[in-house]
Formats: structure tokens, sequence, C-alpha cells
């Protein structure tokens, strides 16, 4: 008996050694080995940018792929990438002219046929694109000549260059044709090596926890994002804001985001590390029960939307809570984005005005309502204090995404406060035309709205997109159907190593990046 | 005491050891039990802080220098008075949150709320537990079978697990916090009164009253109930803290009560983020709800001790 | 003995099977996984593709049914998020948990069991009373408070240990002692009420009376018999660690099953949920079949009848 | 001149308690010879089993032991270090418990159990202890003693169980045994088979006995001599003829009115009893420790301690200042009760 527990602590200890040493040791980061490491809180499965639509692979897209063009976040242009040159053919066509230089990370060449098959692979519905949204514009590809394409519309798109630069990267054709065969008989696209034209290229990948792409040593000359530096980029997936920050003082990470204000203002005397707050597409906005959908009708009432609207210190919580680049906005749209008007009704924050209105409308002693809201507690928590200061009880669910989606669907929230980023397209369209076109998100189902709406979204002219959209604007906020609060601004906090500059579009480009 | 007689077992010292001590330990059983609840350390300080404790949710209106939902983010984050820092001021002994809230008050009202989470869950999970293992031990033979059954099956569902998953559906609140915690550790109740109610019922008074021809339900309330209720104070006791923390664990996660409840648990999860920068943020609310649950800890210990010192350890 | 072992597996798989309906029902109380599935933003249209895609229009009796019988063949379906097999993403991340529990067993039994040995042969000595005030903190702090404290001190302040991931063996030390410190308590208690009742038990003293030193007595004579109900609470206690390391793991960053299902909650990963919540069940009873065992292999009393 | 084989003087145990000093047992002087049978009479709680712990130095911590003479064969075991204690237990002496059903290790084979004190004392291998063991196991009536090696105890019965126990205290060849109420718990048709080979071994091996019981019964059968204790002290001693023919304390007198002696009580005769409860030994007690249920008391027993006195008849003692006196005698021919 003795003898045989001996032995069997001589194996415990000798397994537990061994797995201690082929465990190895911990891996060096950040300059000194050339290898950017990342972090966010997000598990990244598939690297692909059709078959993941979180805004990761919008960020590896970018490095990995190419598009056909690529915008100027300065000047707003649309630049030269894949495509040399482009133009429409009409309303509903676009033709492109192709770089003949380029090569694909496994060294097949890049033509006309990787375009064709790419957007005809994604745009159609049957494959299960998860962007499907960012694709489904796009009726078909021809090709032309070996460098020439032909894309072809359903109908007038005026963004088109928009989504083209940022969501539409091209694969080298027949890539999807041998993807997995899952158990129910489809085909598993998302587990399809990656390959693209890009800067960099993907070397290795476990699924949630990393993704390692190293620099694409034969990435075109004259590429508008220019020749990568830093050798390696590492994706770490830390679920938890402290871990990231304690890593990126101790310099296991060199470059982390979405780091809150408080934190990031007092990482700022670090002497390791760069904090630096910028803009984003990101608006925070309160939807109203405008038609009276969740049970309450107290907002069915404009003078309550309106008192509402003055109750909340929208100026206060974007510079104490959200950072200096937030701005407090009244269009229900980001300023940056193309036909975003702010000069429309402003609700001031002024208690005493929400009061009177609320006393007009029959509640001098307030009322009690449930409010929903999904993202950053503390945000949420200021508009509740701010609300209690004129007499009204807002009772807070907070939950995740998904579920409160899916009630806000079925119309049964009071007041949900939520946000949209709008997939960082630079267009209107991609917020307002998604909340006031009478789809399931849509609050109040003006028909007004959506008369302007429907007149801006299909045409191709600026000027009476403009017209059309500044006029829908000012309806939503005169009627106080939404509460436009302000924009997000990101912290972006890295090492002192690092030379980086945040981007308005919350997509960091790291194939610009430096070592200092 | 119990040392000596434990430690020469079942020799015959034993048992002239504590008849001898009956004798002189035994004037009255009142007397006794106030000797050994006063001669007992843990209890006293657990006991102590404790009612501290309730204390300060009960009078959390009077004695708070604020309102907890009081906004100001023009003075949020001002650190407690020991601090040397500019920012701070008497008019916020413990500082303020991330939203200017008093801490102080936070933390009073926050008694309120961490209170209520625990002995609620607790009370569900003890009456489903204690229903279930009282019957389990009285009756024996196939409602114990099924029984068994149904703890064997909980106990192999992951608590935490289950809890955030249930939460995270159904969307959180302090209802559903509740309710969730006490439909899951109600475990321990059934396991620990299912024996209990076994040996009591193995006893000669149950058996005379078996004969006497008593209903069941008398002999369960009024026979073995009284005399596993000693059992149920100590497991109640972990039961209150176990879901005190479960709570702040789900709180962490971002699955707890909801703000601007100010439930301990919440105000650590909301702090979490300030652990490098502020750590009293954190601290205090943590070092409350160590107190609170330590405190319930000692008294559930202390309570054994006193009630029955022959189940000691 | 193989009888009641025969009678112990009915149980278990019985367990098992109520678990699966009790997961399976469970998921679906949050409505549409095709909405989750499509992600943050989501059009209609990829709603309803997504839908179609996946096969959420079936009924749910027909899905479950479906889902079990695969289930038994060893498939647990496919994860739409992480476009794996379900099974094989599970068992690959189920090691990294297994070390991370083992070396959380292994911390809180090295430090527990000495001190509830020797807490036992002195008690109420300054060390019994040290003991207990560690079980008391042991049970009175919230594990992520403690494992956020040692990352500041460990991890921050003094650089001694790495912060996250599962890089090396290092990277295991603060998580193994954040997890293991809460199962510390218990299994110090159950050691030192075991010893106490075993030390004054008739066969310690026929030990003594024959004259055997005290090592032997302590070692050979007591602690093989008051470790017997620690051997179960540690199986039981394991199957615990796996399920709660989900804090832990979400700190450190440990890419194991504990982080692996709270993502999966968070996205709505259905058959993800399904298969973990049913491995995690089908180990945790497995354990304490283990346990059983293992109480019969030091038990001779159970042994050998 | 027979060989002394242990000598105990003034042996003192005291034990801290909350409320005061217990005073166990107070005072006691015995001794054993080679060959020789020393049964220690009483009833429960009196100290007896106390004694026999503290000459094998088994007492529990708290236990103050205190002793004039503690010597085994000559030399002082009174005050050695445990190390050398260690040595002397289970070797030169070793003691026989009551519990047999809870005195072996069950999770260890009778055969780990029965040579472990061996190969602790002497230099002996594996097989040389396992042959000792048969061949004790088969002094003891077991049968097929080698298949018994590899057996738990709870596949033993108690009567068996106790046999191993005996086994096990005669494995080092030990000079003295002291067996404390061995048969207490066995049936009884197995009572008297282990008290038959407890004395047939003792005679065959040449050890001294002290049997410690509060049977008179088997007193009667084995004793060469008997102390008789009562609360902690030794109320009278004296060769086994002498107490039985002639019990001078009235406690002596009592506990043989208590049993049935074959041949000697009738059939159908009322059997005796002791009226009163034993005191409770916490703090100093004046005077008699019996006085409280002594039919004789008068107030000299109350006054102060009684000595225990030599008595005229050679090696007795008796601790009373009334059982020479005429009432004495008058209450020994009536009876106590």
């Amino acid at each position: 008996m003795k003898t045989k527990l001996h032995r069997l602590a001589t194996v415990a200890v000798t397994a537990g050694l061994a797995v201690g040493l082929t465990w190895g040791a911990p891996v060096e980061a950040g300059k000194a080995d050339d290898t950017l490491n990342w972090s966010t809180n997000r598990e990244i499965a598939v690297v692909d940018p059709y078959y993941n639509n979180t805004r990761e692979l919008v960020i590896m897209g970018h490095m990995g792929w190419d598009g056909l063009v690529l915008r100027d976040l300065d000047s707003g242009e649309i630049k030269p990438l894949l495509a040399t040159s482009w133009a429409w053919a009409g309303d509903t066509a676009i033709e492109l002219e192709l770089r003949d230089d380029v090569v694909f990370h496994d060294g097949s060449a890049f033509d006309a046929d990787d375009v064709v098959y790419t957007l005809n692979h994604v745009s159609n519905k049957d494959n299960g694109v998860l962007t499907f949204r960012n694709v489904s514009w796009i009726k078909n590809a021809e090709k032309l000549a070996s460098h020439k394409v032909r894309i072809n519309l359903h109908k007038p798109f005026p963004p088109a260059f928009a989504y083209l630069s940022n969501a539409v990267f091209i694969l080298p054709s027949g890539h999807y044709d041998n993807a997995p065969i899952l158990a129910e008989g489809k085909p598993d696209y998302g587990a399809v090596k990656p390959v693209g034209t890009g800067p960099y290229k993907v070397t290795d990948v476990k699924a949630g926890e990393y993704v390692l792409m190293e620099k694409n040593e034969n990435y075109f000359s004259g590429s508008t994002k220019g020749k990568p530096q830093i050798g390696k980029m590492r994706f770490r997936t830390l679920t938890e804001m402290n871990t990231q920050i304690a890593e990126l003082m101790t310099g296991g990470l060199d470059w982390i985001w979405d780091v809150p204000k408080d934190q990031a203002e007092r990482m700022e005397s670090a002497p390791t590390v760069t904090i630096e707050n910028a803009k984003t597409f990101r608006v925070s906005y309160m939807a109203f029960d405008v038609d009276g959908d969740s049970g309450t009708d107290v907002f069915t009432n404009k003078k309550v939307r309106q008192a509402v609207s003055h109750a909340i210190n929208r100026e206060s919580i974007a510079k104490n809570l959200v950072g200096p680049a937030s701005e407090v906005i009244h269009s229900a749209c980001h300023p940056d984005q193309f036909g975003c008007d702010q000069n429309v009704t402003k609700y001031d924050y002024d208690p005493a005005k929400a009061k009177s209105l609320l006393a007009e409308a029959g509640y001098p002693d307030g009322f009690e309502f449930d409010i929903y809201a999904y993202r950053q507690r503390e945000f949420t928590e200021a508009v509740i204090g701010d609300l209690a200061k004129v007499g009204v009880k807002a009772n807070l669910h907070f939950m995740q995404y998904r579920a409160l989606r899916d009630i806000v669907r079925r119309g049964e929230t009071p007041i949900n406060h939520m946000t949209w980023g709008s997939y960082s397209i630079p267009d209107v369209s991609a917020i307002v035309s998604h909340f006031f076109t009478h789809g399931p998100e849509d609050p109040a189902k003006d028909p007004k709205t959506k008369e302007l709406l429907d007149v801006a979204d299909n045409s191709v002219e600026p000027d009476t997109r403009k017209l059309y959209y500044t006029q829908a604007f000012e309806r939503i906020a005169s009627e106080a159907y939404w509460l436009p609060m302000f924009t997000y601004a990101k912290y972006y906090a890295f090492s002192k190593d690092l030379n980086f500059k945040a981007t308005s579009d919350e997509i960091p480009r790291f194939y610009t990046a430096t070592w200092n | 005491m119990t040392d000596v007689t434990k430690s020469s077992g079942a020799s015959q010292g034993g048992s002239i050891l504590s008849s001898g001590l009956d004798d002189i330990l035994e004037p009255s059983p009142g007397s006794l039990m106030r000797k050994r609840i006063f001669g007992h350390t843990g209890l006293v300080i657990g006991g102590g802080v404790l009612l501290i404790i309730l204390l300060m949710a009960i009078l959390a209106p009077v004695i708070s220098p604020g309102d907890p939902y009081d906004q100001d983010l023009s003075r949020k984050l001002i650190p407690p008075v020991w601090h040397e820092s500019a920012k701070v001021t008497w008019d916020h002994p413990l500082g303020t949150d991330l939203l200017g809230r008093d801490y102080m008050t936070r933390i009073f009202y926050g008694a309120r709320i961490s209170l209520l989470i625990g002995f609620a869950a607790m009370m569900i999970s003890g009456l489903i537990g204690t229903t279930l293992g009282v019957l389990a031990g009285y009756f024996g033979g196939k409602v114990d079978m099924v029984v068994n059954f149904i703890i064997t099956t909980r106990l192999s569902l992951p608590v935490v697990l289950v809890a955030l998953a249930v939460v995270s559906l159904i969307g959180s609140s302090l209802t559903v916090v509740i309710w969730v915690l006490g439909l899951l550790i109600w475990d321990r109740f059934a396991v620990v009164m299912r024996s209990a109610t076994q040996q009591v019922r193995g006893l000669d008074f149950v058996a005379a009253a078996q004969s006497l021809g008593c209903s069941t339900r008398h002999i369960i309330l009024s026979e073995i109930m009284p005399n596993v209720a000693n059992h149920l104070i100590v497991i109640a006791t972990i039961e209150m803290a176990h879901a005190i923390l479960l709570e702040a664990a789900l709180s962490f996660l971002g699955l707890g009560v909801q703000p601007p409840d100010p439930s301990w648990g919440l105000m650590i999860a909301e702090a979490k983020g300030m652990l490098f920068f502020d750590a009293w943020l954190i601290t205090i609310p943590g070092v409350a709800l160590f107190a609170l649950v330590l405190s319930i800890n000692l008294l559930g210990d202390g309570m054994r001790d006193v009630t029955a010192p022959e189940n000691r350890n | 003995m193989i009888h009641f072992a025969l009678k112990r597996l009915g149980v278990a798989v019985l367990v098992a099977l109520t678990v699966s309906i009790l997961s399976f029902s469970m998921v679906y109380l949050s409505g549409d996984p095709a909405l989750a599935l499509a992600g943050e933003g989501a059009s209609e249209q990829d709603i309803e593709n997504v839908r179609r895609v996946y096969g959420f229009e079936r009924p749910i009796v027909v899905q479950y049914g479906d889902w079990l019988v695969r289930a038994l063949q060893g498939n647990l379906g496919h994860s739409n998020y992480l476009k794996a097999d379900v099974a094989s993403v599970v068992f690959e991340r189920l090691p990294t948990t297994m070390l991370l529990g083992a070396c959380a067993l292994a911390f809180a039994l090295i430090l527990s069991i000495p001190l509830g040995v020797v807490a036992a042969i002195r008690p109420n000595s300054m060390i019994d009373r040290f003991a207990l005030t560690v079980a008391m903190i042991g049970q009175a702090m919230p594990s992520f408070w403690f494992a956020l404290t040692l990352m500041l001190w460990f991890g921050l302040n003094w650089r001694l240990l790495p912060i996250s991931g599962t890089a090396s063996w290092q990277h295991f030390v603060m998580p193994s002692i954040a997890l293991g410190y809460y199962v510390t308590p218990a299994v110090m208690r159950l050691t030192r009420a075991g010893m106490l009742e075993v030390l004054s038990s008739d066969y310690i003293r026929t030990a003594r009376a024959k004259g055997l030193r005290p090592m032997t007595v302590l070692f050979k004579h007591a602690l093989r018999n008051a470790i017997i109900p620690v051997v179960s609470l540690s199986a039981v206690q394991f199957g615990f660690m796996l399920g709660g390391s989900i804090v832990i793991e979400t700190i450190f960053a440990i890419n194991g099953l504990g982080f692996l299902v709270w993502e999966s909650i968070l996205r709505a990963d259905v058959p993800m949920m399904q298969a973990i919540v049913l491995v995690l069940s089908i180990i945790y009873i497995l354990l304490t079949f283990l346990a059983d065992l293992l109480n019969g292999f030091l038990d001779p009393r159970i042994r050998v009848s | 001149m027979t060989e002394r084989i242990l000598e105990v003087e003034n042996l003192t145990i005291d034990i801290p308690v909350p409320s005061g000093i217990l005073h166990a047992v107070q005072d006691i002087s015995i001794h054993v010879d080679r060959g020789e049978t020393l049964c220690i009479v009483g009833e429960s709680g009196c100290g007896k089993s106390l004694t026999s712990l503290a000459i094998m130095d088994l007492l529990p911590k708290k236990a103050i032991r205190q002793a004039a003479r503690l010597e085994l064969a000559d030399e002082s075991i009174f005050g050695i270090s445990e190390r050398r204690m260690s040595d002397i237990r289970g070797n030169r002496m070793s003691m026989i418990f009551q519990e047999p059903m809870t005195s072996l290790n069950p999770a260890y084979t009778i055969g780990d159990q029965l040579t472990e004190a061996l190969r602790r004392h002497r230099k002996v291998s594996r097989g040389e202890a396992k042959d000792r063991a048969v061949f004790l196991l088969e002094k003891v009536g077991i049968t097929a003693a080698a298949s018994r090696l590899g057996q738990y105890p709870h596949q033993l019965s108690g009567g068996l169980r106790q046999r191993v126990m005996i086994a096990m205290a005669l494995m080092c060849g030990p000079d003295l045994i002291i067996a404390d109420e061995p048969t207490t718990a066995l049936d009884v048709t197995i009572q008297a088979q282990i008290l038959h080979l407890l004395a047939e071994l003792q005679r065959e091996f040449n050890m001294g006995l002290i049997l410690i019981t509060h049977d008179l019964g088997v007193v009667a059968r084995i004793a060469d001599r008997i102390a008789v204790m009562y609360a902690g002290q030794i109320v009278e001693t004296g060769s086994a003829a002498q107490i039985f023919t002639e019990p001078l304390h009235p406690y002596t007198r009592g506990l043989l009115d208590c049993i049935p002696i074959p041949g000697k009580t009738q059939r159908g005769a009322h059997l005796g009893a002791i009226p009163g409860i034993v005191p409770s030994l916490v703090g100093q007690m004046p005077g008699c420790h019996f006085a409280s249920r002594c039919p004789l008391v008068d107030d000299h027993c109350l006054a102060g301690a009684v000595p225990l006195f030599d008595h005229r008849d050679t090696n007795r003692s008796i601790r009373c200042l009334r059982a020479d006196n005429e009432d004495t005698q008058k209450i020994s021919q009536e009876g106590v009760a």
C-alpha cells in the first residue's frame, strides 16, 4: 500500500515537472522583438472579414486585405488601392480599372477574376455572409478585361464608395471553394485559411486567444497604405480592462483602447504610456416610445419628451464621463458623416423648463418608468440622476445587447438609451435611414420622416440628399422622437515606444505604425 | 472543556470528568447559555459587527450625510478624508464615486441591499432545502431517493455558470438575482436537514409521538423541526454569506443588482476599473463586504459552538 | 461493490440527462439565438438569413432530440460563432481549465492539509487560531477582489509574476492561488475535524501503546484515516472549481472553459453553452463517482465488502 | 525471591478543568511481580483506567502525572523522554484495551498492525515478523492464521479482534501486560474464553499481568492479588484469598454483595447495591471519599484525609478508620443493604 502511494506520488510529481518544463518561458514583447502587441476584449475565432462582423475584423481586414479603393481620412477623398481608376456607368453600375502588379499572400497574382469571385460570393445571400448589410447593395460583378471589372447595383446607392473602401475586401478567386463541410452538410466558409493582398499576412490563429500577423515583404509598392514597418502584430483577447491596463503598464502590451476616462487620465502620468482621446463614429442616443407600444403612454406626449430632453445635462456627461473629444449632438447623426446638419431644434440643459413642461403635460410631480441600456452603465446612471432632479424616476434595466435589441425591436422599451456606430460609414444613411424608415427599431414610424429619407436615400445628387436629410433631422428633433446625446470619444493608450496616430473612424491603421 | 473529555475518549477517565463537570457547569440552562455566548470571542465579534451593519442599514436615512442617488459630476472621485489631496472635504468623509455621489451614504444604503439579498436568497433556499431535506429524512424510501436525485442533479449544475446564464437571459434586477440565487443554493440545506432529520427521526420521542397517533404534519413541525433548528441556523448563516458573495461575483461580471441601487458587490464592480489608480474606491466597499461576510460566518460558527458543542469542528 | 457501482452509474446517467434537458431549455429562455448570432446592428435580412441557414426555425423538441442523438455519437454540434466543432473547442479548452483546477487544488491542499493537521494536533493553540483565521478570511473574501489584489501587488507593483495568459508555468501561479484559496477553508476544516476525531480514537491509542514513533502514529495511522473524507471533498471542490473558474479565467485571461462559457453566454452561442454545461456536469458526476472509488481504495471497509 | 516487574509508588493524576483541578487519581501505590496477576477493581470512573494509562505514559496531554516511584524491572520510567518511553511501550510492556472493535486501525491489515511493533522494536526482517505473527495468532487460538494476516479488522468478529489485540501485545515478548477491561465489550460466552486465554498465556510466557475490571467474577478466577479503587484512591489491597474471604473496607463488601458468587450466592437471593453516587473529584475533599455512601460513617471519617493503613495481615492495606472495629464486623455479616 505504502509503495503504491509512493509510486503514484512520484508519477504525479514527474508529470507536473514535465508540464512545467515544456510550457516554456514567457514571450518577450514589444519593440525589442519588433512585435506590436495589441488587445481588445473580444474573442476572435474566425479571421475572415466577411464571416466575422466584429470591429476587430474591420481592423484586421485593413491589415490583411485590401479594398478596391481607400478613403483618405483627412480629406474624405476616395483614393486608389487595388483599383487605379473608376467611373460610374449610369446610376447602378461602376466600372473599375485594376492594378496588375499585385500578388496575394499565397503567391497568386491579382486580377479581375478575384474581384468578380469575391463580390459575387459575398453578395449572394445563400452564402450567409455575416456582414451582408455591407454588401447587399451589390447585385453582381462582371469581368470586362483581365484587369477591368464592372459592379452592378440593385438600385442607386450613393455611399457605394464609402462601403467599398471600408467593408469590401478582395479575396483570391476560388478562395471558399475548398471550405470544409460541416456535419449538417453546409460549407464552413469561416474556417478557410485567410489569404489576402494586404500589408500583413495572417501566420497563426488560436481561436479565441490570439491572432498573429507578419509583415508582407512583397506588399506592392505604390499602395496608398504605404509600406508596412513593424515586423509582427500580435492580437490578444483580454476581456478585463484591468488586465489590459496592467499588461500595458508592465510592457506585456503595446496598444489598448476603450480605456474609461478616469483610468486614462490617471495613466497620463505614467512614463511609459501615451494617452490619446479620439473621435469615433459612434453616437449615444435615447429613443422614446413615441407610439406607446411599451405599455406606458407618457412618452406619446411630445411635451414629456421635450421635458426629458431638457432635463439631461448632456454637456456634463460628455465632458466629465466620455472625454474631451466627445461633443454633444442635436441631430440623429454623427457630425462627421455626409449630410449631417446639427443646425436643428436644440434642447439645452434647463431643469426649470423641464419641470414646467412636465407640469404642462400633466405630470407636475413627475412619473416613474423603465429605462433600458446596454453600454457604459455609468452614462445611463448619470441620465437617471439628472431625471431624478426633475422628479422623474427611471428604473434601469441594464442588459446584454442582443437581449435588449430583441426587446427594442418588439417596441417594449419606454426609453432605450443605446449607441450606434454606423459601421464607420461616413454617410448619414448608415444611421438615420436605419432607424427612421419604419424598420423594427423605428421608435415613431412617422410617415413624413420616412418620406423625406426615401427621397434622400435614393438620390445620387449630393445637394438633393443634403436638403432632404436636413429636413428629416429637423422633423426628428422638433418632434423629439430621439434625443441625440453625444458622440463617443475613445481613449487609446499605447506604449511610448510606439508611433501611432488615432483616427476618427474607430479603425486603427496599424500598418502605418512605427517604433519610435 | 470539550477537549478534555474528547481526548480521553471513551476511557473511564472521560466519563468521570464529564459527570463531574456537569454538576458544576449546569446550575441553570440560561446562565449557562449566557456564559457560553459571551465567553465565545468569535460570536461576540461577529454579532457585534453584524449588529453595527444592521444598524447602518436600518438607520441609513437618518445617519447618512446625503442622498445615495444624488449625483454631481463636477465633484466626482473625491478621495476619503484620510487621503492627502486638495479635493478632500468633510462633506464627504468617504469621498465620492465616479458620478460624484457621496460614498458613505452609498455604503449605508448598500448595507440594506446586500443584507436584503443575502437574507431573501437564504430564506428562499432555506425553504426549498429544508422542505426537501426534512421530507427525505422523515419519509425515507422512495421520497428519499427522489430528493437525493434532485440534490445530485442540482449539485452537478455549476452554480456560477447557471446563475450567469439565467440572469443574462432574463435580464438582471434585484428580484431576479434574489430568486436565481435562492433557487440555486438550497443544496446544503437539503443535505444537512436530511441527515439531521434521519437522526432525530430515530429517537424515542418521535416514535412515541407516532405511537400516540399524532399527524405527520404535527410530528414534523412540533417534534422534528425544533430539534434540527440548531443545524438550520448554522446553514442559514453560511448560505446567507454565500449568497452575498455570489451576488458580488455576478455584479463583478456585470449581471448583479442594477444601478443606481448601491449593493456593495455592485459598488466594487463599478469601482473595479480604478483598482490600480484609486484603490480606496474598491477597498471601502470591499472591506465592508468582507466584514459583513466574516461577521456572518463568525456568528454562524459561534452559534454552532454554543448551541451544539458536541458538533464542534 | 460492482452492484453499488452500477447503481450509481445509472443514477449518474439519469442526472446527466436531466441536466441536458435543463440546460437546453434554459438556453431557449432568451428568445432568438439568430439575433445574437447576426451580431450588433445586424439588419432584419441578416437575422433572417442566419435563422434560415442554421435551422433555428425548427421546433425546440426536434432540435433537442436531434442534438441529444448527435451528442451521444460524440457530436456536440457546431459553434456558429467560433465556426468550429463544439466538441473539439471544448476539449481543446478543457485541459487548460483542468490544469488550472489541478494547480488550484494542489495549492489548496498544500496549504490546508498541513494547517489542518497542525491545528488538530494543537487545538486552541496559536497555530490553530491562525489556521482558523486563514479559513475565515478565505471564506469571506470575494475571489475577484483577491485576484485583482494579487495582480496589483505581484504583477504590477513588484513585477514578480506575469499578469495574464498561459504562456508559462509562472502564469498559473496567481490564478491558482486566487482560485484555490477559496477552497482552502473547507478542506482545512475537514482535515482538522477528521484529525481531531481520529487522534482521539482508540486505534491511535493502540498505535501509541505499541511504542510507534509519533510521526508514524500521525502519518501512517491518523492522517491516512482522516484524509478519506478529504478525498471526496477535494473531488467535489475540483468540480466546483471547474465551474467557478469563470471569474478567475476572465481576470487572468486564461483561455479555458470558464472563459469560453462566459464569452458564449455573452454572445448566446447556444451549442457551446449546452455543451459546456453538459460537459461540466458530467465531469462533476464522474468526479464524485471517482471519489467513491478512491474512497474504496483508501478505506478497506468499503473496498473489501 | 520473585522478580519485581512493576513498582508504582504514590501515583497522582490531576486534570485542570475550567472549574478547578480534578484529582482523578490520588496517591496510588501498586506493584506486580513476574508471573503475578494484579487485578484493579472498581466501578466506572474510579480512576483505574487512568492509572493504567499513566503507567504507559499515555495520559491525555492536559493530565498532570506525579509519582514518587515508577519503575519497570528496577529501572525508572518516570520522567524519561518520550523517545525512550516509546522504546519501552509495546516492547517491554504492552496494553490491551477494552474496545476490540475500535482499537484496531480499519485502514491496515491485521498482519501490518501485528508486525509493525516488532519491526519497530527489533531488527527483524519482514518474513521473521510475519512468522512471529502467525505463531502468536495460533497461540491465541486463531485458525488459518497465515491467511488472516491479509485481512482487515472489519472482517473479523469482536472476539477474534480481541485475540488479535492480545497477540499484538505479545509480539515483543513483554515483561508486563496491562489489560484494561479486555472482555467488557464481548459476548458473555467469549469473555470466559478470552480470560482463560490471558491467564494461560501469562503462565506460559511468565509475564506480569495487570487486569483492570469492574467484574469481581472475573477477578475471583484469575487474580493473585487485588487492588480495590474508589473515587481515585485505592481503598483496599491484598491477596485474592484475603479479599474474597475477608473483605474489610465497606466499599469492598458492598462490591462483593453486588455479585453472585457461584456456590456462595443462593439462587433467588437478594443481590446488594451501594446507595448514593460517586462524589465529584474537583477541588479538595476533606475526609473519606466513601463517606457519603458509607453506612458506618462518623465524625472522624469527615475530619481529614484518610490514609492507607497497613493491615495486620501481610501485604494487606486498607483505607478506612472503622474497618477494624466491632461495627464493621457486624455490618460485614449482615451486609450493607
